[in-house]
């Protein structure tokens, strides 16, 4: 079986065990049982027919989303019907965050010209790093290779089957767990593009992507997630930084946001910025697309659990603490310093609250989570109210105040708050956790803002970046898409 | 004939319909239109950009009248429209040569 | 352990056993053995390992959503997947009919001037009430206490774990629980604005909600769905009322339905009513957020079942049947008496519908929820379009005429149709139940027009309940919030 | 029992043991212990006490999603959970996709003076079909009868309880599947009419759809999804066309995308057709509308796996491959014939590809699934821009050329595709699987074509199929439901 | 100069526009306005409350043309605007003194 | 008095509007229209169909102007909007009789 062959033995059973994992539930469970489970099916002995009392036992295993009994050949080999049925919910979700979450909440804060060139993203690169996962990304991210890319073993999911589980976790379906992480990929780059809104070229948007999934995210995603992965403390012993990210405080949040500042700054300010007024359109679709991006982060974070499972749940609680406490912080702040509570404020405070408690959700209590709220609801404020104004680059819709910003906030708080009161993970990580955050923050940032400039010169110099400043000023809706994105007559 | 171009504050549009109803004025025409005036805008802020919204929205009434009715429309429409705040608008007289009524092809005053 | 101290051993064994809630489920199995099975925590004897036959019990209990073994150290004491994967998809959902259901529903009907200020209506409460729910509310709901209000052991959610079960029902996460509930505690308060739309000041409605919580919503809840409530017929024996009430007929749409109607009056009406035409300004946003409330609904009704069962089947139908029905209803009664069927007809009899299967859904039989369809399509047609006419209040989005009207009406039929046949419970309740229930809107509405009428004062005569006259004819967005909804140029 | 007398002892056990289902769950099971299963409650003998061996096996099976022991009274007779809660999810995805999904992605399309006819089409058709399907609907659709339709016995839901299974599927609650099966009644007519959008009476709508039901959907469904239809090559060994179809490529998208053709020709074009421009209104409420569809596709598909196993995880699987792949496969497509990739060509696509893959979704891999989007992002295209100018037909919203052409491509593939590594029950069928998808699809053409245009005929002589030239040239909104989409001053 | 001011129905503008164009008036400009006249709005409902819809949307179409042209662009305009149904509007002429391309800076009626 | 209607590309609106304020003109009424002239439109396909946009977004200024300031600003106006690109618009001058302040009832240049 070429997935064997290739690279060692070690990162063979490591890969075999897992890829195990995003989530925390993963965390508390022993990762040995698996490898062991999967080592049986790997060297292919016939195993033993289970007794009555580990018949019951792997029964009790699916309801504590549990590993199964060792050895033996498990009546109950296939997904288990309701972390499966979760996770196929969060999967749902999180696309529902990007399809058509995201796309409104950004294309509700750009000028009404270029809302389609904003829906356009969304869907190019929906469509684009789907056709990517499916060919390599999956197996670059999860299957075998070293501690800082995966392998093609997996490539056009050869050798995955419906009814395999354990690529993700114990009860959920391989395959689920391939279109729960398909979502992540997608809405990561997508996120990005909030800065560089209302002047890039669409060309330029998919080719950048194209490149910078292999670069950055498939690289990223697996030392963080992968059960060989340099940055992943939970699962892998030798992991070069030992930190933890529950649902993608550096995949998802940082590598967008720093990449977002970069891309701006070389792609320059928009035409007539600081001085004609570029109001959003449609605060309307904003906090449509926020409260689509609420629900749907249920499924990005408690669905990081890879299990209906109480870690899930307290994913889901200290979610929805964070989310709502830090849009109703933010607003206040508003209120405060700027005379007046925006729903634009609401909306930035609920999703930086989000970003925040991403890399803790199921690492951290209650209670932590709404002092998180806080620093989320005042902290992105000040950096997308006064810092961007000091600074002076053009980040239209504030990926970086608030994907970068909070992204970083939460994978460094998340080194605080993490308590094994929550999540037992936590408890063998716990000693010098604060350090190894910060130094996956700082690698984080140092890919993103090297690969992204790189990246973009390529592009710069090949095709180009920026639509023509004809273009720009009539729109790119209709330059660039041939449509409008509303005819009210 | 006259056409009478009226720069209202929006919530006055049903009043100054009425006036000049009163008056047997069956017709006009209303659009709606931005001020810029001595009425200062709002200003909106999103995140850190502040926006002046110099701009305020108003309605403008176009009426074409006979000569005979100017007079009392113009008296009509300055009572109706009237807060006595800054804003309140303007109205302005223009000659108008000639009016066609598009179905009956109909022109001059009859047309109106 | 605090919690038990107060008030009495009684009280704190209701409290242990319970809070239990909300639904059906709960009524139709023992809760004597949820009681047994805390208080062995409680008293932390070592409890015995379970038997094979003991471990088979427990995990045919999960499937049957029932008690687990008493007495015995359950090897899956923590929450069962698919009742849990249920109970956060029906919290998803739920916060889904706020954000953004609600929202639009509300937002389409006001005025563009206005449509912002909807939007943060919603967004406030969201943030404040998941304060007060986090500090002091889930706790003085579900918490011990008395018969009308519960008490404050569990502020801040203090001594709450993950993994814990039982507050809400067997097998669901008592987490998800309290994050289940605060949904509800989201959105009632947020409907009572709909009747003020256009003219209420945003302080206002953020200070008036603070307090109605404590003074309506908190006591309310606690009479009707904790265990040793006043109104709560299926759990608390001693109930002064024993009344039954699924998932908020008198809680929800009764208490914001009746203090919509006092607080819209002592508000007054909008400039111009009867006037000047206040058409809705977005018919398309209403009838997306109708869709959202029908979808989200679903987490309501079928959700207040407490786990994926048989009852959360029922309600799940009767839901579904009652509002396409009503909708249908509404529009077809508009046909005939007004010449046309309206979009805002078949969204206004959808909600309709809904509000009044909420206080049925898992007690009545879907050919019962047809007829109350039937009902649900008429009555608060009537109330709407006639007698608001006739009395001249200016509920500007009908929140009295829909709720007010719609969840008296389902409270009391409950208690007509409520059969054994869709659920055990009520065979011992169906005795006088159709009085309970007429007894239990009675003290609903005396205490919602009583506390608001002396909240509304209050805040009156502090910060005031109205936006200025200048400031209402621009439109409370730019004057309020700073923003505009729309900038289409 | 009234409905075991109607037809003969074989059709009633057919009946009993399923009407059961759609998916390939199903397929993969033994049919024939359902069967037993049933029979045993049929002839109320009463059943054994299982022992502790079977307790276990049982649930086994819940976690398989497979059948119980038979002859012995389960104690898990009821409802599974995982399944069950999964199987409500899918429902309220499903419903998510007409309310408001379609009515949106529809909507967006129409010129601004019809949006609402295009809403108050959905709504009318959700609850008219709701009204149908409790009243008789769904007893002919699953209850016994002959091949080609079933029979009155479970009329009004007569003889259903809240506790009963097996009907869908072995762990999925009876209702649970009749308001799954009602998602998919109201979706399918309310395809067609965004062929005839624009022109045609409301009151037409709600008509022709009453008698297409019983002549069109009713039949059709039970055909091919009841245990004893004559396309229901899984479940009737003794079936005249043994045909698969997963989630309705023939049922729902073929019958309504054949329809649509005939219904639109018969009814004519638009005024001014082809002369006056007709653009869409608004660009982002199609894509809005387009997210809501791909995402409630998951329940539409997923869903009819009946249960959370590995068949749906497949069927999930290939739905999100083949639609973000379609949906990309257009646009570049676009980009290269026409110079621009559109918006509407990205949503185009991934609906295509929603309705290609929904015959196969759980019969074939993720391989077949990515050449099958290459498909659905080509054919249709073409059938849309080039095959309907040739023809000339105004398919206003172009119901033919995405639910009918790619619905019938679908069926073919389907054939082609269906593997035994996807599916255990393809294995026994997959000889002259293609032909027998081929006989399918005819037939379904033929019933459809043939149906429709005596139905159009009938309505067009009663009632009238148009509105006025004057209400046409000024909208059906203010005309037909005297309201206006928008009013933005 | 003249400026034409025609008040048409908005489904007639293309035919209004082209029967311009064949004049050889390359250059007009429209806007979206509501009229009030004696042609009867409609009545929308919502829920209880009742809204006459008094003014109805009509097109403005604006044309600045030489005095020679005035005549057969009435002409052309009556005639493709017409269809003899209330409320196809008006058509005005008023005086226009002065002309500016901006492009150019040329003035008088070769601007227009 | 004179009123000037100037008709210009959007995005020039914020120029104009200060170089008109540079000369002391403190009021001034903007509307949306579209243009129709020798600049063309594009082109927009929505699956098989296509439609060509001939009209396309300008922006129309109105201004009554006292007789001594029509030249300057017209020279304002002219100089502001210029792009020297295909579609800059045009500037028309025609005669107003009366204005009125609707607040204060001034009427004449006062007024303006
Ligand atoms: N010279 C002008 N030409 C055209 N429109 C004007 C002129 N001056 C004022 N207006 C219009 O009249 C409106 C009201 O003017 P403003 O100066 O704000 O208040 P007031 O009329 O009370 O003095 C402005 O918003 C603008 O639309
Ligand atoms: N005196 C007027 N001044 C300005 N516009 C007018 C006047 N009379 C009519 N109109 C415009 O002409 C339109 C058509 O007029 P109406 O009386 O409805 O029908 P008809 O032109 O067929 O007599 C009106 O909607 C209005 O926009
Ligand atoms: N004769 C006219 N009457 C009214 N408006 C005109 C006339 N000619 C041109 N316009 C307006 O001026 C705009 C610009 O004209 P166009 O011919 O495109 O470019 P240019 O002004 O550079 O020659 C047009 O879009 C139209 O709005």
């Amino acid at each position: 079986m070429k997935k064997y062959t290739i690279p060692s033995r070690l990162a063979a059973v490591a890969l075999a065990a897992g890829c195990v994992l995003t989530g925390g539930s993963a965390f508390s469970q022993e990762t040995v049982t698996t490898v062991t489970e999967t080592i049986a099916v790997v060297e292919t002995v016939a195993p033993a027919e289970p007794t009555v009392e580990q018949r019951i036992a792997d029964l009790e295993a699916y309801v504590n989303n549990g590993a199964r009994t060792p050895d033996v050949a498990s009546k109950v080999s296939g997904p288990g019907p309701g972390h499966n049925a979760w996770q196929m919910a969060s999967t749902a979700l999180v696309l529902f965050m990007t399809l058509p979450g995201l796309a409104l909440f950004y294309g509700g804060l750009v000028r009404s010209k270029n809302v389609l060139s904003v829906l356009a993203m969304t869907l190019g690169i929906a469509g684009l790093v789907t056709i990517l996962w499916f060919l390599c990304g999956y197996s670059l991210t999860f299957s075998g290779g070293s501690a800082f890319l995966g392998d093609l073993a997996q490539a056009c999911f050869n050798g995955m089957k419906p009814g395999n589980v354990g690529a993700g976790y114990h009860w959920i379906s391989d395959y689920i767990w391939a279109m729960f992480q398909l979502t992540f990929a997608i809405i990561t780059p997508a996120l990005i593009f909030g800065a560089t809104a209302e002047r890039m070229k669409f060309s330029a948007v998919l080719l950048f992507t194209a490149i910078w999934m292999f670069v950055v995210y498939f690289p990223l995603a697996h030392m963080v997630w992968a059960a060989n992965g340099f940055m992943c403390g939970p699962l892998n012993p030798d992991a070069g930084i030992k930190a933890i990210d529950f649902a993608g405080g550096t995949v998802v949040h940082m590598s967008s946001g720093w990449s977002a500042l970069v891309l701006c700054i070389i792609l320059g300010p928009r035409l007539g910025f600081g001085k004609q007024p570029m109001a959003p359109h449609s605060m309307v679709l904003c906090m449509i697309g926020t409260g689509m991006l609420f629900v749907g982060w249920f499924g990005f974070n408690a669905g990081s659990a890879l299990g209906a499972d109480a870690i899930a749940s307290n994913a889901f609680t200290t979610t929805f603490l964070c989310a709502a406490t830090a849009g109703f912080v933010w607003a206040m702040v508003e209120w405060i310093t700027r005379g007046k509570p925006s729903v634009l404020g609401f909306c930035s405070g609920i999703v930086a609250g989000l970003v925040v408690i991403t890399p803790a959700a199921g690492f951290v209590t209650p209670s932590s989570a709404m002092i998180m709220a806080v620093a989320a609801g005042i902290v992105p404020f000040f950096a997308v109210v006064y810092l961007k104004k000091m600074i002076g680059y053009d980040d239209a819709l504030d990926t970086f105040g608030v994907h970068g910003v909070g992204g970083t906030m939460g994978a460094i708080l998340t080194g605080v708050f993490a308590s094994a009161e929550a999540n037992s993970v936590v408890e063998g990580l716990k000693d010098g956790l604060l350090m190894n955050q910060i130094l996956a923050s700082v690698l984080t940032i140092v890919l993103s803002v090297v690969a992204t400039a790189i990246i973009a010169y390529i592009v710069k110099f090949t095709i180009g970046l920026r639509a023509s400043e004809e273009v720009e000023s009539t729109g790119l809706d209709t330059a660039e898409h041939g449509e409008e994105g509303y005819l009210l007559d | 004939m006259k056409k009478i171009e009226a720069i209202i504050k929006p919530f006055k549009l049903e009043e100054v319909k009425e006036a000049l109803a009163d008056l047997g004025i069956e017709g006009m025409t209303v659009s709606e239109v931005k001020g810029f005036g001595r009425q200062k805008g709002h200003t909106e802020i999103y995140r850190g950009s502040e926006y002046t919204v110099d701009f305020l929205p108003k309605i403008k009434i176009e009426v074409v009248v006979t000569d005979a009715l100017v007079e009392g429309a113009l008296g009509a429409i300055v009572k109706s429209a009237k807060t006595g705040k800054i804003g309140d608008g303007k109205v302005f007289v223009s000659p108008v040569e000639e009016a066609i009524r598009i179905r009956t092809e109909e022109s001059g005053e009859k047309a109106i």
